[in-house]
């Protein structure tokens, strides 16, 4: 599996994930993708609204680590194909900031896979994510 | 001699205000334990904050020790997704 | 909820997908979009080769089954929307006849009624699919 | 007498050579069971095939009474998605 970067700048706009899907039109082994996207949610905390979250990362630890997960991933469940997309910089409040895509033969293989991917993803990589509230203060995001 | 690159991210970076530096260390060895207690002397906040440490890329035992040129990152909470 | 056409002639886009993720993006306490999508595999069954699935459907009762799986969905997890497409007519392999698509501010919520729609579609609306092999002969698919 | 729809679906069409029809039955009341019997003297190969039942889109009990202006559906294995 050679090395890929995870990482884009900005929002993951609907087109990036349709041309995704259009490439795997030809592997015709494929019955099941399973995607996940992670929104920016226009949360209200204490009475302040986030407008949205600029993220950074240790870039070269978390691909690595995104290599890594995607590896254990096929080593456990029966996968074609799996591709993570992650946002660097300001996503705004209803843009995407992730991309998780798995494909499999079967469903069940790619449902697995994908929430396995998601929860190892959110557990850990290095990216952090600073929330920022219409008045221009912050707060630091944080995994539940 | 040790030359070591320390880099902070997310939150951290606000009590240390830069996201990276290159450091020389006075000794020949040095545990990843000594380095925290050296680090958290030249920014005292950092201690009220949660975070781990990775050594070249990997979250490892306090007790690891410290090469020339190795790289070391202060990691807040990860919040990707 | 209104009652909607689930059923799409010929088989689901790339670009139709697109679509639906950007209409979702005005709603800002969506955290999580979980989508699965069934495309079909060129299997091969005694030495021949599956190059499109074409299907029929007893629309009537497979409209008010979608919605009814659709009502309990909602009852059973916290979902913002929910929605299901399917394809009549001829799919060849490789295309997409099935699009399911959850939205919810939580993903694990997103995934098991992700989880939930599929399986249920899978075992209780009346779709039937014929397989078509390259020498035009044909058996009947079977969910399993 | 009851006028009743039927519908036949994917292989079923392939026995009975018709999506639907309509039937007149000299009867005040019939069993969903005594339809089938009836059909499969009609088409006796569809004995050969797994199918479900559905009246008025319900897959209903095989004692359940048919009423004029029904629709009765011969469903095969589900194969959808």
């Amino acid at each position: 599996m050679k090395k890929k970067n995870v990482f884009i700048q900005g929002a993951i706009t609907p087109d990036f994930i349709a041309n995704s899907i259009a490439k795997h039109q030809s592997k015709t082994t494929i019955g099941a993708h399973d995607i996940f996207l992670g929104q920016v949610r226009a949360d209200e905390i204490d009475g302040k609204t986030v407008t949205a979250i600029e993220y950074t990362a240790y870039e070269e630890m978390a691909n690595t680590k995104f290599d890594e997960i995607r590896e254990r991933a096929f080593d456990k469940f029966e996968l074609t194909c799996s591709h993570i997309y992650h946002s660097l910089g300001a996503v705004k409040a209803g843009e995407l900031c992730l991309f998780v895509f798995v494909s499999s033969p079967r469903r069940k293989e790619a449902m697995k896979a994908l929430e396995y991917l998601v929860e190892t993803i959110k557990a850990e990589t290095p990216i952090f994510g600073k929330e920022i509230f219409k008045d221009e203060t912050h707060q630091w995001k944080v995994n539940s | 001699m040790l030359v070591i690159t320390l880099k902070y991210f997310g939150m951290l970076v606000e009590q240390t205000h830069t996201h990276t530096e290159k450091i020389e260390l006075a000794a020949n060895k040095i545990s990843m334990n000594d380095l925290e207690l050296q680090i958290l002397t030249k920014y005292p906040k950092l201690s009220t904050l949660t975070y781990n440490i990775a050594l070249n890329q990997k979250i490892v035992a306090k007790e690891a020790l410290i090469s020339n040129g190795d790289e070391i990152a202060f990691l807040p909470p990860f919040a990707g997704g």
